[in-house]
């Protein structure tokens, strides 16, 4: 269908899962033998692979004019008019975020090798990761809404597996497998809600491919006044004879807007849990166990997009449902402010920014929910690039600290104490343990142990960590949204979308978004601005701070790359040029928004103003102590650092019902009741008191009783007739003859 | 078609060439005993393969047919010896073939007594269960239907564990009380309509008559599946039997209900079905999120899959009585499904049991560390088992909760969407149980000292498993080969369910 | 000729001789001789009866061979029962080391 | 002494009382009975077992007389020499001759056996005179069926088409009858058992 220089080039599009699937096969196979770090190289190879098959796609499309393709490589699920191939779609939109994924995952992938060196389980680490960019680029590659759940809920598993890494470490030697746990079953809340809204889908348009989908609400988008027809071939129980009957159209029945706002909601749901969103929100934070390489891939660039990505994928359902909108706008903000308070409450480096994250997705779902899919798009981009690096150097200095602190216990042994053991874990573990025994998803519970993500006990790395303290900088400022960086650009454009809905349309509720957002935005520069001053200015507040030293280079490379790029990102779609807007614009519909002045001041003054309230509290008097200032608050504080107590709430009114639900059923209803009770007791009790009233009164006192005085008159008259049974073979003999020579006469004679 | 050479034949009694030979070895020799046993089960499922070559998957018809009469008694005593398959017994055929070579393996080194015994039970109980599958004459399914209880029934009871009689007499007396209103339904059916052969029942039995017939089969069949609430003689048994026999319960003899369901109660009595779907759904869904609930707090890991299946079951039923393509298509594949997953787990259960002498999931934790490739596959076989995308779960459960939406709509089975919405929280607690599962045996730290240099998995262990996780991927990647397979008998059967339906209202 | 009856009366005499045999020894092999005189006693019935139906003249009367058939399958089970016999008095002879019948006396009532 | 034989035997044949056969007959018959009786009274059972011999071989030759010869080679060889050597190899093997113990706790059943036994021939004479036909005695065979009646070649044709289903069922009978004479005889105490076995482990 398109010309063929271009054909060749997006055909080899499954080739970007096929890289990724063969690089964890060879380290399935012999990951353990090549070991450190050569498992982890050929993991990266497979991933540049995809890279490099990514961009080619970017060529190929703009070389046959952005046309979109789509490349069949195998039927998988085909039920009478369900048809679910293996597909993939090449468009602008899908191969953005291959780009993306494939992108910062190599940069990661390459990072990991150092950052993972010396762990026992280092080929399986890349295993995973290899199988996080497979299941990720199905999500994004896939022409249908099924591969999307596929990748959606692979990258899921994914995320399971990395969270839970060290399964052995955390509170109470669990804590990490729960936080995996916990992530893997929230998202499954909200893969709930995506499957409905796939059934839905296929139940009213019959089909899941994003193509015939799309063309049915486009082509019924008008109809909003009519019930909707199910697509025909849809729905076939119902008759013919019962359609004819009911001939489609003015009678009662869902409209096509009823529908859509349905679907959206359901998609919402899903979106919610991937893309950690109020109500959702609650696992990402602690999905920080896992090892920073995963937080930063996978818990920052990309795999909490895919809500996002689906939202914008999903654009011609949501703009025929106003209603949904509205709601995913709202949800984006208040999502984006609530995590921007809580961020501001935490110690741990990696929390904050976990919850940095949450709050920066609000403000893409934000941007999808006010129909700006292209600053959504944009903020997921450059977001990808300052968190991923963010996190990258969060993981520096995490490295650099325990190094400090390892320096430090090995003096401390060679004095005679051995104070680190309760560290401990069997054996040949031991090295891992104390080197990343760090990644703790609640530090407080084990306030004893160092905590090397602890930011208290910081300070002063600006001289130890030069390069990662540079390169944090650069993430700060761009995520605080400064002025030209890349967060500046793609913030801005969310905000003064959200302006255009609530000022220039008047609409409440782009009002309320636009409120959250500025308020959000202030929050988050000053978070920011408070974590760089503790964790790299004043002077150092514990010995291992003291000793820390930098990263090796193949952890500082991606970090100085991932930098640059969160420098000049905001050049992808800068106001007036919409190269990334004119790009996605093939795919979906989108209308580019003038620079607007008001908003970018006041953003911008917002962001100053923040981070010089920041510098007041922190950096004027930088912290000696393990006290914050920020802890003079009092009860707002604890409550921040409390999270809001959402976990807290969520654990009383779903947990613990649950479990009790659950153990009444199974013990007090299904064992004791079901089973002890009412079949033991009740069934089989009752007959075998029956069958005892049968066998003992019935039986054996009437019935038995006869048979027993028959049986002893037997055996009275036995014992008359046993004598003749001599047991003398001879004496039967002459009975025989006597009775042979009776029978004989008889017949013989009587005639 | 000779009778005794047709492949259907040999593929149903070809274990009894095996149960000949085992009675003429000295019981002493043990290993020779297991070699053969394996051996003719291995035969049996290569020759239900060659049954797979000779099948035309495009005919919706029921295929590889023999018949001979059988007993003729008076003039309406017509009892055929009529064997036949379509793609939905084939599948089921062809799983049972699969699983009890698998089964038989496994024992190896679990039953060291009386193992003579043991096998020709197991073989026998292959002659069974195949039996169930090929019989299209009502009398000859349901000889082998109550004949499949025996050897079951001693292999728990003399193989089990502590409680095993208990167990053993439970399942047999709850199958035994659903088969006999089975069999009034069977002979009054026989009877009136003058032949025992399914294809000549079909579509002649009167509205009138359908709905008591319907409700005497299901009987039988909801025991067997089990249908919720009729469960509570299943984690008895699961729980009591030898692992080998949990796998084959699991895997084959609980789907014999689900197939009863399928064959007879969907197939002979199309208006009855339709008139009890909403009935039957709601049983399904009930038993899809109580089994689940229960299933979470369970402290033996044997109980909790057993209490899995119940859920898992739930969906098979949910998707049978959709009574559309899409819905049964995915519950005859979830069977398919079940009996892989479930079974391996069961294996797994049962050899980790054997190295600990324990079920306890207290007793556990940190096994990862410990025993890596079995942590490994016992990981896939969870995710399998709650629905992981890629893997075979999936595809069936995707498939019959699709169904059971499109069965909500306006007129069709179900006629509301909330069963299919409360059935897909089914799949949210399926997660919770078996990741709580998996995190209490193999995550955290080693605490047990017990645990400690447990050994990994043996290569025997190994080759029970390799196969069970390839078919895992298999149906997980390219469900395609399955559908085809069962995709026209499916339709013609969803066609006749709709012209009753039509003819109904 | 001799008629056959007297034939006859010798194998009745014969038999006769044969049961009193059973009756009034204790050796269990003269027991089994007894039984084995019965046995050629009915067989000489069973040969004097064919010639008495076989005419002198004409085709063989295969009613009368008949007889003579039988003989030889009373022989036939005769060595058979010998052979299984004489086993059961060795065997016997093992345990009570003994062949007197009348040592064998645990059907006593 | 044998001319007063001769010369009686003479007058009685020619009294027409007694033709020569029914002599050889006669004389025959006292042998055979006389041989029984010996063997029924003989207390060394060698000499029981000798005496049977002898009756057979008597019997032989009237089966001889009656046109049987197939059947009279089969009773010398079969009869006389296998089951008699048979015989008599077990009482050798046993060493069971006499009786050990002479007195017998039956007694009392002698006479009443030998009663008993005394009617049933009774009886079974009676019977037969009360019947007639008695003195009905064949004809001499013609000599071409003299040649066949009871050769073994019509013996043969006999078993193989109207008794070929008994004569196979005899086969099997033989066969069962080995198997179980070698079972019988087996030396138990020689055959392993799961006990020994187990007791092993």
């Amino acid at each position: 269908m398109h010309e063929t220089s271009s054909f060749s080039l997006q055909a080899l599009v499954p080739l970007i899962i096929f890289f990724p699937v063969a690089g964890l096969l060879i380290n399935v196979v012999a990951g353990k033998k090549i070991g450190d770090p050569w498992a982890g190289i050929i993991a990266s190879l497979a991933s540049g692979s995809s890279f490099v098959i990514a961009a080619l796609q970017f060529v190929g499309l703009t070389q046959n004019g952005f046309h979109p393709a789509t490349i069949h490589v195998a039927d998988w699920i085909v039920i009478g008019e369900l048809n679910i191939p293996w597909a993939f779609q090449v468009d602008t939109l899908s191969v953005t975020m291959m780009l993306l994924v494939t992108g910062v995952g190599t940069l990661i992938h390459i990072y990991a090798i150092g950052y993972m060196k010396g762990d026992p389980r280092f080929h399986r680490f890349f295993i995973y990761l290899n199988l996080f960019i497979a299941s990720m680029l199905i999500l994004v590659g896939g022409n249908n809404y099924l591969m999307l759940f596929v990748g959606w809920e692979g990258v899921g598993l994914c995320s399971y597996l990395l969270i839970g890494f060290w399964y052995d470490k955390g509170a109470g030697g669990v804590g990490n497998a729960r936080a995996g746990r916990k992530a893997f079953v929230v998202n499954r809340v909200g893969d709930f809600g995506f499957a409905l809204a796939m059934f839905l889908i296929f139940w009213t348009t019959g089909s899941l491919t994003f193509d015939k989908v799309f063309a049915y609400f486009e082509e019924h988008g008008g109809e909003t006044q009519h019930a909707v027809a199910p697509e025909a071939g849809i729905g076939k129980l119902l008759s013919p004879a019962q359609q004819d009957e009911e001939p489609h159209g003015e009678s009662a029945g869902p409209t096509i807007v009823t529908i859509a706002t349905a679907i959206t909601l359901l998609l919402l749901v899903g979106a919610t849990g991937k893309s950690a969103q109020i109500p959702l929100f609650v696992w990402l934070p602690d999905a920080m166990a896992g090892p920073t390489p995963v937080s930063a891939l996978i818990h920052a660039a990309t795999m909490v997009t895919a809500g996002i990505y689906m939202i914008v994928r999903s654009n011609v359902i949501f703009n025929l449902a106003p209603a949904s909108q509205m709601t995913v706008a709202i949800i984006g903000a208040s999502t984006a402010f609530l995590a921007g308070t809580i961020a501001v409450a935490q110690f741990d480096i990696k929390r904050v920014l976990a919850y940095s994250t949450i709050s920066q997705l609000g403000f893409m779902i934000a941007a999808a929910g006010m129909g700006a899919y292209v600053a959504a798009m944009f903020h997921l981009l450059t977001h990808a690039f300052f968190k991923a690096l963010l996190f990258l150097s969060s993981g520096s200095v995490i490295h650099g600290m325990e190094h400090g602190h390892h320096a430090l216990a090995h003096d401390a042994e060679a004095h005679g104490g051995g104070g680190h053991d309760d560290h401990g874990g069997n054996g040949h573990n031991a090295h891992a343990d104390e080197s990343h025994g760090s990644a703790h998803a609640t530090a407080h519970e084990e306030e004893h142990t160092f905590d090397p993500q602890d930011m208290r006990n910081m300070g002063g790395l600006r001289a130890r960590m030069p390069t990662t303290f540079w390169v944090y900088f650069i993430g700060a400022v761009a995520l605080a949204g400064v002025f030209p960086l890349a967060g500046f650009w793609s913030k801005d454009e969310i905000l003064a979308d959200a302006w255009k809905i609530g000022v220039t349309d008047g609409e409440w509720h782009g009002l309320v978004v636009y409120g959250l957002l500025t308020v959000a935005a202030f929050f988050t520069a000053f978070y920011m601005g408070r974590q760089v001053l503790m964790v790299f200015f004043g002077g150092e507040r514990t010995e291992a701070a003291k000793h820390a030293h930098e990263s090796p280079a193949v952890m500082t490379v991606p970090l100085i790359i991932l930098a640059v790029l969160s420098v000049i990102g905001g050049a992808m779609n800068l106001p007036g040029l919409h190269w990334l807007g004119q790009w996605i614009e093939h795919t979906i519909e989108a209308h580019p928004l003038d620079f607007n002045f008001v908003v970018a001041g006041l953003s911008t003054v917002i962001a100053l103003v923040a981070i010089g309230l920041s510098y007041l509290v922190y950096g004027q008097r930088p912290m000696t102590t393990m006290l914050d200032p920020l802890e003079r608050l009092g009860r707002a504080f604890t409550f921040l650092n409390g999270k809001w107590y959402v976990d807290e709430l969520y654990h009383a009114i779903i947990i613990q019902p649950f479990e009790d639900i659950g153990r009444f059923l199974a013990y007090a209803v299904d064992w004791e009741l079901w089973h002890d009770i009412f079949h033991d007791n009740i069934i089989a009790g009752g007959f075998r008191w029956i069958a005892n009233f049968t066998a003992w009164s019935v039986d054996k006192g009437v019935v038995d009783s006869f048979f027993d005085g028959l049986a002893s008159l037997v055996r009275d008259w036995a014992d008359i007739f046993r004598r003749f049974q001599t047991g003398y073979v001879r004496n039967y003999a002459l009975a025989v003859l006597f009775g042979a020579v009776v029978v004989l006469g008889v017949f013989l004679l009587a005639r | 078609m000779n009778v005794l050479f047709s492949t259907l034949t040999l593929v149903t009694f070809f274990p009894l060439v095996g149960v000949a030979l085992l009675l003429f070895t000295p019981k002493e020799q043990k290993d020779t005993i297991r070699w053969i046993a394996v051996g003719a089960s291995l035969t049996t499922f290569l020759i239900s393969l060659v049954m797979l070559a000779q099948f035309n998957p495009a005919d919706p018809n029921m295929q590889l047919v023999v018949r001979s009469p059988w007993i003729r008694i008076g003039s309406n005593w017509n009892i055929d010896f009529y064997f036949g398959i379509d793609g939905a017994s084939l599948l089921l055929i062809l799983l049972t073939t699969f699983l009890t070579p698998i089964a038989i393996f496994s024992s190896w080194t679990a039953i060291e007594e009386r193992v003579k015994e043991y096998m020709i039970f197991f073989l026998l109980l292959e002659v069974g269960m195949v039996g169930v599958f090929v019989s299209l004459d009502l009398f000859l399914f349901y000889i082998f239907w109550e004949f499949s209880l025996v050897p079951m029934y001693l292999l728990v009871g003399i193989w089990g564990g502590q409680n095993r009689m208990y167990a053993a007499i439970k399942f047999f007396l709850y199958t035994m009380a659903g088969s006999i209103l089975m069999l009034l339904a069977i002979l009054w059916l026989g009877i009136n309509v003058g032949t025992f052969a399914y294809t000549d029942i079909l579509g002649k039995v009167p509205a009138a008559a359908q709905g008591l017939l319907f409700l005497a089969f299901a009987a039988a069949f909801a025991i067997k599946v089990p249908v919720w609430p009729l469960h509570s003689w299943l984690p008895d048994a699961h729980v009591e039997a030898p692992t080998a026999g949990s796998v084959i319960l699991a895997g084959v003899l609980l789907k014999l209900g689900t197939y009863g369901f399928l064959r007879f109660n969907l197939g002979l009595f199309p208006e009855a079905a339709k008139q009890y779907a909403p009935t039957i759904a709601v049983l399904a869904v009930i038993g899809i999120v109580y089994g689940a609930i229960v299933s979470y707090p369970q402290k033996d890991v044997k109980k909790l899959v057993a209490y899995s299946s119940v859920s898992h079951l739930g969906f098979v039923m949910l998707g049978l009585f959709a009574l559309n393509s899409q819905g049964i298509q995915g519950a005859i594949l979830q069977m398919i499904n079940h009996g892989l997953s479930t079974g391996a787990l069961f294996l797994l259960v049962g050899m980790i049991y054997e190295r600990r002498h324990t079920r306890e999931l207290a007793q556990f934790g940190g096994l990862w560390t410990v025993m890596p490739l079995y942590g490994t596959l016992t990981l896939i076989v969870t995710l399998s088992s709650m629905g992981l995308p890629g893997l075979n779960g999936f595809v069936g459960e995707f498939a019959i909760l699709l169904g059971a939406w499109g069965a909500g709509q306006p007129g069709a089975a179900y006629g509301s969407y909330a069963y299919a919405a409360v059935a897909s929280l089914g799949v949210i607690l399926a997660a919770v149980y078996m990741l709580w599962m998996f995190q209490k045996m193999f995550l955290g730290k080693v605490e047990n000292p017990h645990n400690n240099g447990l050994a990994d998995l043996n290569w025997r262990e190994v080759v029970v498993l390799v196969p069970l996780i390839i078919m895992i991927f298999w149906i997980g990647l390219y469900p395609a080969p399955f559908f085809d397979l069962m995709s026209p008998s499916v339709t013609q059967l969803v066609a006749a369910i709709q012209s009753a339906a039509v003819a109904l209202r | 000729m001799v008629p056959t009856s007297y034939y006859i009366i010798l194998s009745v005499v014969l038999f006769t001789i044969g049961v009193a045999g059973v009756l009034v020894r204790r050796n269990a092999i003269i027991i089994f001789m007894s039984v084995e005189l019965m046995l050629n006693s009915a067989n000489l019935a069973f040969v004097a009866f064919a010639r008495s139906f076989q005419p002198a003249s004409g085709a063989i009367n295969s009613a009368a061979m008949a007889g003579q058939t039988f003989v030889f399958f009373v022989m036939a089970v005769a060595a058979a029962e010998v052979a299984v016999g004489l086993a059961l008095i060795v065997a016997i002879f093992r345990t009570k080391h003994s062949i007197d019948v009348d040592e064998v006396h645990q059907l006593k009532g | 002494m044998s001319k007063v034989i001769l010369s009686s035997l003479q007058l009685v044949i020619a009294s027409g009382f007694m033709t020569l056969e029914l002599i050889i007959f006669l004389a025959l018959a006292v042998i055979a009975v006389a041989a029984a009786i010996a063997m029924l009274a003989s207390s060394n059972a060698i000499y029981s077992a000798l005496f049977l011999v002898l009756n057979f071989a008597v019997v032989s030759v009237f089966y001889l007389i009656l046109n049987a010869p197939f059947i009279a080679m089969v009773q010398v060889t079969v009869y006389a020499g296998a089951i008699m050597v048979l015989f008599i190899f077990v009482i050798m093997l046993l060493g069971a001759e006499r009786l050990r113990r002479p007195d017998s706790r039956l007694a009392w059943q002698q006479p009443l056996a030998i009663g008993l036994g005394l009617a049933l021939l009774g009886v079974a004479v009676f019977g037969l005179l009360s019947r007639g036909g008695v003195a009905a005695s064949p004809q001499p065979l013609n000599p071409e069926v003299a040649l066949t009646f009871g050769s073994p070649r019509e013996i043969g044709r006999q078993l193989f088409t109207g008794y070929l289903f008994p004569f196979e069922v005899t086969s099997i009978l033989l066969l069962v009858a080995m198997v179980g004479a070698i079972v019988l005889t087996k030396d138990e105490k020689k055959r392993p058992t799961l006990k020994s076995q187990t007791s092993k482990k």
